[in-house]
């Protein structure tokens, strides 16, 4: 595979940056991000935004997939409760899941972010970039070929 | 093989039969070729104490009848009564009587199971029989076609009766704290009604086959007695207020390898009276009697080794509560030289007592007006603490304990399985079997049927559904030199052929 | 990476937008990086992505290197996704075949460190390779336009974007909640700059409405639901009776005369309390419509029950007053909707420092409207509430503007109605005037100007924010004054003002049911409650919701003529739609796989605009497309994946999510 | 059957059995085809079933590759053993059926990926109430005592689903599968068109599809609260959820023609998800707390607690086969 000879060797002599998965809603908190961008407000660098129409789109086996495939941390981004429809009992029950499968309360967010707030996405961003930085890596796939090792000696 | 050879060898055979993974026997033979040391294994380990923790008590019936998919009504069955106690809640009457009417018909059909279809082959067909017979095809060539229709057929039946009330037969999903999920309707009870019937002139029959084909032929009953299959360990089970058999519910009593009680304690005691070794060679424990304190594999009144299932229960019963199967228990005890009996293959006799016993209370059950009730639930109205369940396995007495918090979530449980009880005796059946019949290291296909049939005799739980089907139980033993190199290798398939390699 | 791939022919076009992305990000090798991908078989970067020759090149691609997908790594998609759509498919190839990846407005524009920004913009260009390699060709369906326009609010730009379309043919639905149109110019007395009289202008417009045979006025009436969707929305309007026959009445106003209370008593809104009406009444002159309204809440006959009912009486064979008259439910199809309901003022009671509600003689700058204009409680005298005449006023700006206790934004107008209405009450009392400003802000055609002329008028400008203002007299010429404590700050020094009377110039806030109005119609507001616009530049008149478009000061303070300029631009917007006469729906419905669903009937209560049913006879449920947004709520709940959505499928969406970890 | 298997006089098509984690529930379904066993019996050649003949290892070892038809594997993979089983099976199998939840998906022994080895073998051999143990004895993968030595298969960290060990043909679901479905995918796996690989051999439609109880959900269901099935009479018609009862049918793949629901309790999603999901858990999150009805987020918390274990509700029987696979090891538990 190309991507690994072009990973940058940076994450490893600057120590840990955190890879954060963002699933902004179209009408809100994407809309915020552009604002942000025309407004020239510097934040972390370690989010990677994918789009939904909605935040409600995001189904949990998008936040698991993002965890297993080796993601720090996963930040939902919607419209204000009331206006988007994203299931909070979803991100609610989903947390309580990931708290017992050893996932940390800080690796998943969800934050109500409208069209004009890209200050208040500049805070949540750089915010959960520092608290799971403090966490350090996620690490949760376990590779196949580390079974053998997994036995009982 | 050379006179002068060092004898010294070990013989593997693997896999013997499954308890959660094969059972494994590793032989050891001395320089002269005798036998010094077997090892009794069990390869695998589930882990259902751990993962219970965290989970809402109620879903314990379902969880833990995956510990066994043979007697998942029995790890059912001793859930739902732990959580009666957890919630301290008595079921109404009718669900009381469903569960027992449940539990009789399980008990019954998985008798028949073992009866027909496992240790059956080796009196009905024969133990001397071509292997090639010894099964359920052998079975049905010995007593006809209609009769093998009728045991798989009645087997058929019993299961939708179950089905009908549980829902599964495989995993049942009846049992709930203080009742039971679902009613037996009018039109169930006709069918159920009649399918009792059947089963209990299924259960004389059973009987009857019995007597002619193994009791009137000496040879089996002298095999039966033969000192081989003898053990003389302390005998439990559960029995009613009366001291009869009894499946469902009631004390645990212990009585001594002479026959006398030695305690007789309610299943929230059983702390007191039941503890389990770890050997670090098998992944399961061994139960023994508190008290007494663990002495090793060894037998009599000093050792803590105890046995469970059929022989175990009728020995510590005074006698069955159903017309019938008293009468069949008054004729084994005297056929076998009064109480209590110690010869493991008995177990296969008093199984079909308990068979006939089941039958009969499941047609008493079925013929009660008040199993159509529809009051079948009592709702808990206390906090949960901690709730213990007993119940008679077929395979011997079976406890569920939990301890939760106030919102019903499990913190501790622990679970004493039938064969638990019985792995120590197993071991020892075992280790007799392999010294009385392995000698100058000969190892003859006769030591692999016997070995097979001591083993088989304590229907472990996994009891091999299809243990015989087809063939008898195949077999290998390899002989290894004392480098551990393997020299020979015998073995005997599933069609009963022998070879040697 | 990716058997699907296989088939792929994956053009990958990476933007410097000038130096806005290459400043930040390595776009060479982000192009390079993606050359190397599987599926890729063009990368190229270039300067200007969006420019005719960026386009012309991914069609060239398309065609001589048979490209069947295309990534676009540039600005927003909210910018130009459609731009690109379109060159795609120049080329011949499905526009929906086609993905964009925004490395300026998140990633240039908001990081410092080249290589950082840089594998961000790697990984997201990664994710989109890996995405559009599962796109499906879509087509969008295309939905006819209903002709008939709703404005809500009968305010000058209301008014104004009205008669513009109404003028051009179109039918118009005017709803307004007060009794009439109007607004809050209708009770200014004169405007800025010009000094030209607002009733002369206005009242003109207002009654060519009430005229004009392609609009329906609704006064006193509410929009109470929307559904629908841009071209087809059907909205439900209640009118709140008037308890006068609109049809009947001719507006003599005689009623109104012959009501049984002789002098007025009642509070009177349209002049903010400062005069009295009857329960019957006209809120002004020349109010559009012509008709009285009968006040339920003060009318005896509606206490009571117990009235002469004189009205009635002089109303005679007219039969127009019909106090038993109910609140009607109109139901109408509109293709586009305007929403120009307008601003309400700063409270000042919100800055007690102020004293505004404690002493009688601070007036907010509406208040101070009302006094002057002609038709005014006072009949244009300046008598404040103690019967004076004022020999000084001081007049403070920027009240509940530019405070970070209370509004940060500026309202723009205030500067300006500040010194209008210093020029007139100095016209009318020839008191002093003390303008107390921050800064004065005179950015507009000859306002600068009308400033100077101001200064000449001999006007105070004090450049001061007034700390408070008091009764407590500390000289004896202080005595029976307001004195107003501020510091002057061009000489740095704290000056007691004495004065009169002190005019409030409040500032402009969003209505406070403004969030209800912005659910009503689905539409956005910024942190400050005001509408948001779809491009505070590009689409300051279009909303996010298509065929929902915002007019005059609900959008932001504006003054007149602002709030008439785009009025008329959103009247022109509202007109393209209509004349195109069909709209195209983004494709990017969901839909039920009739086979698979189970008919669990999970879906339905969480479709936000009810666009899913469940068939009886079939025991599934279905989308309407047309009703379906494409939120996607449905599909990420059903329970057995039986719910997709064109162009965010569950296999595009997990692609994206490995694509952006590839590395990680 | 009764002839040597080494001189068949007909070759028929050889099939194979093996469990590795499991309960032995999915014999007892072979069983409970009553009759049809014999057919069964009679129309393959049964080369391998350790709960009913002894072909070792090396037996399996010395049949040419491919040379078995089918091979039905049932139970979740715990031990080296089974793992090398899985793979040899694999190797000598056309066909390699995952047969029942626990080889689909993990199934209940999968709940042990909720702690570590070390917790599990720590309650077993420590905490358990009845254990007496106090030198602290632990059963050793190898064991010697003078100069005898025996070994014990090693239990892995992790206990996976059959297809994360080895690749699998087709899965027939359930805990176990239902005599019907084993019969019917007997005949498809004896006939001449095979289904695509990866084919889960059960209808692809949610349980809800034949569950009696479908037509008694309201259209727009919304929740303030979920019972635990102890504190609330289940009525024999109504549909679960409609009456608060957490029930899984509308993420629950069906076939099994609602057994639970018609016991009079709720689907638990034995069956696994529709082949349109990739992680069952998850979508049966999102069926449960999606119906609830609130938008104040201090109530939605109340009533998500009114779940109390949504891990071991919604991964009952697929922890393994998730996104997650398994509880996070602690550090020092990590490799």
């Amino acid at each position: 595979m190309p991507e690994k000879e072009l990973e940058s060797p940076r994450a490893v002599q600057n120590g840990f940056e955190p890879k954060i998965v963002a699933f902004f809603c179209n009408w809100c908190t994407y809309l915020a991000a552009d604002l942000a961008g025309t407004s020239r407000i510097k934040y972390a660098p370690n989010i990677r935004v994918i789009r939904t129409m909605c935040s409600g789109r995001v189904d949990p086996q998008f936040v698991l997939e993002a965890f297993a495939r080796g993601a720090d941390g996963v930040l939902i981004g919607g419209c204000h409760p009331g206006d988007c429809h994203y299931q909070e009992g979803n991100y609610k029950t989903l947390r309580r899941v990931l708290g017992e499968m050893g996932i940390e309360d800080e690796r998943f967010r969800l934050e109500w972010i409208s069209a004009s707030e890209a200050e208040r996405l500049k805070v949540a961003v750089n915010d959960m970039v520092e608290k799971v930085r403090a966490l350090g890596p996620l690490r949760l796939e376990i590779k196949a070929e580390h079974f053998p090792e997994e036995v009982a000696a | 093989m050379p006179e002068t050879k060092d004898l010294r060898r070990r013989i593997t055979i693997d896999p013997i039969t499954r308890l959660e993974g094969h059972g494994k026997i590793e032989v050891f033979l001395n320089e002269h070729g005798s036998v010094e040391r077997a090892f009794f294994q069990v390869p695998e380990l589930r882990g259902f104490e751990k993962f219970a923790q965290g989970r809402p008590a109620e879903e314990m019936p379902q969880i833990t009848s995956r510990i066994c998919g043979v007697c998942p009504t029995a790890h059912h069955m001793a859930s739902t009564k732990a959580l009666d106690g957890l919630y301290r809640v008595t079921p109404p009457p009718a669900a009381r009587k469903i569960r027992e009417l449940f539990y009789s018909a399980f008990v019954t059909e998985d008798h028949a199971l073992h009866v027909y279809f496992l240790g059956g082959p080796d009196f009905i067909v024969g133990p001397k029989a071509p292997a090639a017979e010894r099964n359920v095809l052998g079975v049905i060539a010995k007593v006809g076609v209609e009769v093998g229709q009728k045991v798989i057929g009645m087997r058929r039946k019993l299961r939708e009766i179950m089905t009908a009330i549980g829902g599964k037969a495989v995993h049942p999903v009846l049992g709930l704290p203080g009742g039971v999920a679902k009613h037996i309707t009018p039109s169930e009870q006709e069918k159920i009604k009649q399918i009792a019937k059947e089963a209990v002139d299924f259960g004389s029959f059973t009987l009857e086959t019995f007597n002619k084909l193994v009791l009137q032929n000496t040879e089996y009953v002298d095999l039966i007695r033969s000192d081989a299959f003898t053990h003389r360990t302390y005998y439990m089970g559960m029995v009613d207020e009366a001291n009869l058999v009894n499946f469902y519910d009631g004390p645990v009593r212990v009585v001594t390898p002479e026959g006398k009680e030695w305690k007789k304690f309610a299943a929230e005691k059983y702390l007191d009276y039941i503890a389990e070794h770890v050997e670090p060679w098998s992944y399961v424990k061994f139960a023994y009697l508190k008290p007494l304190g663990w002495k090793g594999f060894t037998e009599g009144s000093e050792s803590s080794v105890y046995c469970v299932a059929p022989l175990a229960r009728l020995n510590t019963a005074e006698g069955m509560a159903t017309p019938l199967a008293q009468e069949a228990y008054q004729q084994y005890f005297a056929a076998l030289g009064g109480k209590p009996v110690h010869h493991t293959l008995a177990n296969h006799w008093a199984r079909v007592v308990e068979l006939l016993y089941a039958a009969e209370r499941l047609k008493e059950l079925a013929e009660d007006p008040e199993i159509t009730d529809s009051q079948i639930r009592t709702l808990p109205t206390e906090a949960p603490r901690e709730g213990v369940g007993v119940v008679e396995a077929p395979r011997g007495t079976l406890i569920h304990h939990y301890q939760t918090d106030e919102k019903g979530i499990i913190q501790k449980a622990n679970m004493i399985v039938a064969t638990q009880n019985n792995a120590a005796r197993i071991a020892m059946s075992v280790e007799k079997a392999a010294k009385g019949l392995i000698s100058d290291g000969n190892v003859s296909e006769g030591i692999l049927n016997m070995v097979e049939m001591a083993f088989r005799a304590y229907d472990p739980c996994h009891g091999c559904a299809t243990h015989s089907l087809p063939g008898s139980m195949p077999l290998l033993v390899r002989v290894h030199d004392h480098r551990g190199d393997v020299q020979a290798t015998l073995r005997r398939d599933w069609d009963g052929s022998i070879r040697r390699s | 990476m990716d058997a699907r791939n296989g088939d792929r022919r994956i053009g990958v076009y990476v933007c410097h937008c000038g130096t806005n992305i290459a400043a930040t990000v390595d776009v060479k090798a982000v192009a390079e990086y993606a050359a190397a991908l599987p599926g890729v078989v063009v990368s190229r970067e270039y300067k200007y992505m969006c420019s005719d020759p960026g386009q012309e090149l991914i069609r060239q691609d398309i065609v001589e290197q048979k490209l069947n997908r295309v990534v676009v790594a540039a600005c927003s998609p909210l910018l130009h996704e459609e731009t690109f759509r379109g060159a795609v498919a120049k080329g011949g190839l499905n526009p929906f075949c086609f993905q964009m990846v925004n490395i300026r407005e998140h990633d240039s524009w908001v990081h410092q460190d080249r290589q950082r920004a840089t594998e961000k913009a790697i990984a997201l260009v990664r994710a989109a390779i890996r995405r559009v390699a599962l796109h499906k060709p879509l087509e969008k369906k295309r939905v006819s336009i209903h002709p008939d326009v709703l404005i809500v609010g009968g305010g000058i730009a209301g008014i104004h974007a009205a008669l513009t379309l109404a003028n051009a043919g179109k039918h118009v639905y005017l709803v307004e909640r007060e009794p009439t149109i109007g607004g809050n110019m209708a009770k200014f007395d004169k405007t800025f700059p010009t000094l030209d009289c607002a009733a002369c202008i206005l009242t003109p417009k207002m009654t060519a409405v009430k005229k004009h045979p392609n609009i329906t006025l609704w006064t006193l009436s509410e929009v109470t639901h929307v559904e629908g969707y841009v071209g087809n929305f059907e909205v439900a309007v209640t009118r709140k009776p008037r308890y006068i026959n609109e049809e009947l009445c001719v507006g003599c106003l005689e009623c109104i005369e012959a009501c049984v209370y002789k002098q007025a008593k009642v509070p009177d809104e349209f002049n903010l309390g400062l005069g009295k009406r009857r329960p019957i009444y006209i809120s002004f002159p020349q109010a559009v419509p012509q008709i009285p309204v009968i006040d339920p809440e003060t009318c005896i006959d509606f206490k009571s029950g117990r009235c002469k009912k004189t009205c009635i009486e002089a109303c005679g064979d007219r039969h127009a007053v019909d106090l038993k008259q109910q609140p009607k439910q109109e139901t109408i199809k509109v293709g586009a909707i305007i929403l120009a309901t307008g601003y309400q003022t700063f409270d000042a009671r919100k800055v007690p420092d102020y004293g505004y509600g404690v002493y009688p003689n601070v007036y907010t700058a509406p208040e101070v409207e009302r006094l002057i204009n002609a038709s005014g409680p006072t009949g244009g005298e300046v008598i404040m509430r103690d019967g004076r005449k004022p020999q000084s006023i001081g007049i403070i700006h920027c009240v509940g503007s530019r405070d970070e206790n209370t509004n940060r934004w500026c309202s723009r107008v205030c500067c300006m109605y500040s010194l209008k209405l210093a020029h007139l009450l100095k016209e009318r009392t020839g008191a002093e005037v003390y303008n107390f400003y921050i800064d004065m802000r005179a950015a507009g055609k000859a306002y600068e100007e009308f400033y100077h002329k101001l200064l000449e008028e001999g006007v105070h400008m004090i450049r001061s924010r007034v700390a408070e203002v008091t009764d407590w007299a500390m000289t004896p010429e202080e005595e029976g004054k307001l004195v107003m404590r501020a510091e002057d700050t061009l000489i740095s020094f704290v000056r007691r003002v004495p004065v009169d009377m002190v005019v409030l110039s409040v500032g402009l806030v969003p209505h406070e049911d403004a969030q209800d109005v912005r659910r009503l119609f689905n539409i956005s507001c910024s942190s400050e409650g005001w509408f948001l616009e779809r491009h505070p530049k590009l689409a300051p008149v279009n909303t996010f919701t298509d065929g929902i478009f915002i007019a005059g000061a609900c959008q932001a303070p504006k003054d007149i003529p602002d709030a008439v300029g785009q009025a008329g631009s959103a009247a022109a917007e509202a007109m393209v739609l209509i004349d195109t006469g069909y709209v195209e729906m983004e494709p990017n419905t969901a839909y039920i796989l009739e086979e698979e669903c189970s008919g669990c009937k999970t879906c339905i209560p969480l479709c936000p605009y009810s666009a899913i049913t469940f068939l009886s006879d079939k025991k599934v449920a279905q989308i309407n497309e047309v009703l379906c947004k494409g939120c996607g709520t449905c599909v990420a709940a059903c329970p057995s994946g039986s719910i997709k959505q064109n162009l965010f499928e569950d296999e595009e969406i997990l692609e994206e999510i490995q694509g952006v970890l590839a590395n990680a | 059957m009764t002839e040597p298997a080494a001189v068949p006089k007909n070759p028929k098509p050889k099939v194979a059995f093996y469990w590795c984690a499991s309960c032995g529930g999915c014999e007892e379904t072979v069983l409970d085809l009553d009759e049809r066993v014999l057919d069964v019996v009679v129309a393959v050649n049964i080369v391998f079933w350790p709960v009913a003949l002894d072909f070792k290892r090396h037996h399996v070892e010395a049949l040419p590759d491919g040379s078995v038809l089918a091979a039905f594997v049932n139970g979740a993979v715990r031990t080296t053993e089974q793992q090398e089983m899985a793979h040899l099976l694999r190797k000598k199998a056309k066909v390699l059926v995952a047969l029942g939840s626990c080889a689909q998906l993990g199934g209940i022994p999968g709940l042990a990926n909720l702690s570590s080895r070390e917790g599990i073998l720590q309650s077993s051999y420590c905490e358990s109430p009845s254990t007496v143990n106090p030198e602290k004895v632990f059963p050793q993968t190898l064991y010697k005592e003078n100069g005898q030595s025996v070994s014990l298969p090693g239990l892995f960290e992790t206990v996976r689903s059959l297809d994360q060990v080895v690749d699998v043909d087709y899965y027939l679901p359930g805990c176990p599968p239902t005599p019907k479905l084993l019969w019917d995918a007997v005949h498809v796996l004896l006939g001449s068109e095979l289904p695509p690989k990866g084919t889960v051999l059960a209808p692809d439609r949610a349980l809800c599809e034949e569950c009696p109880r479908k037509d008694t959900r309201p259209e727009k269901l919304t929740l303030k609260e979920f019972k635990r099935p102890q504190d609330v009479l289940i009525d024999e018609e109504t549909c679960m959820l409609a009456q608060g009862v957490v029930c899984l049918g509308p993420a629950t793949r069906s076939g099994c023609e609602a057994l639970c629901p018609q016991g009079n309790m709720p689907c638990t999603g034995c069956f696994g998800p529709t082949s349109r999901v990739r992680d069952y858990g998850a979508k049966a999150l999102s069926a449960i707390s999606s119906i609830i009805d609130s938008n104040d987020p201090e109530e939605i918390e109340k009533i998500v607690q009114t779940v109390p274990d949504p891990v071991g509700t919604f991964y009952r029987y697929s922890l393994p086969s998730s996104l997650l696979r398994r509880r996070k090891l602690a550090p020092a538990a990590k490799l």
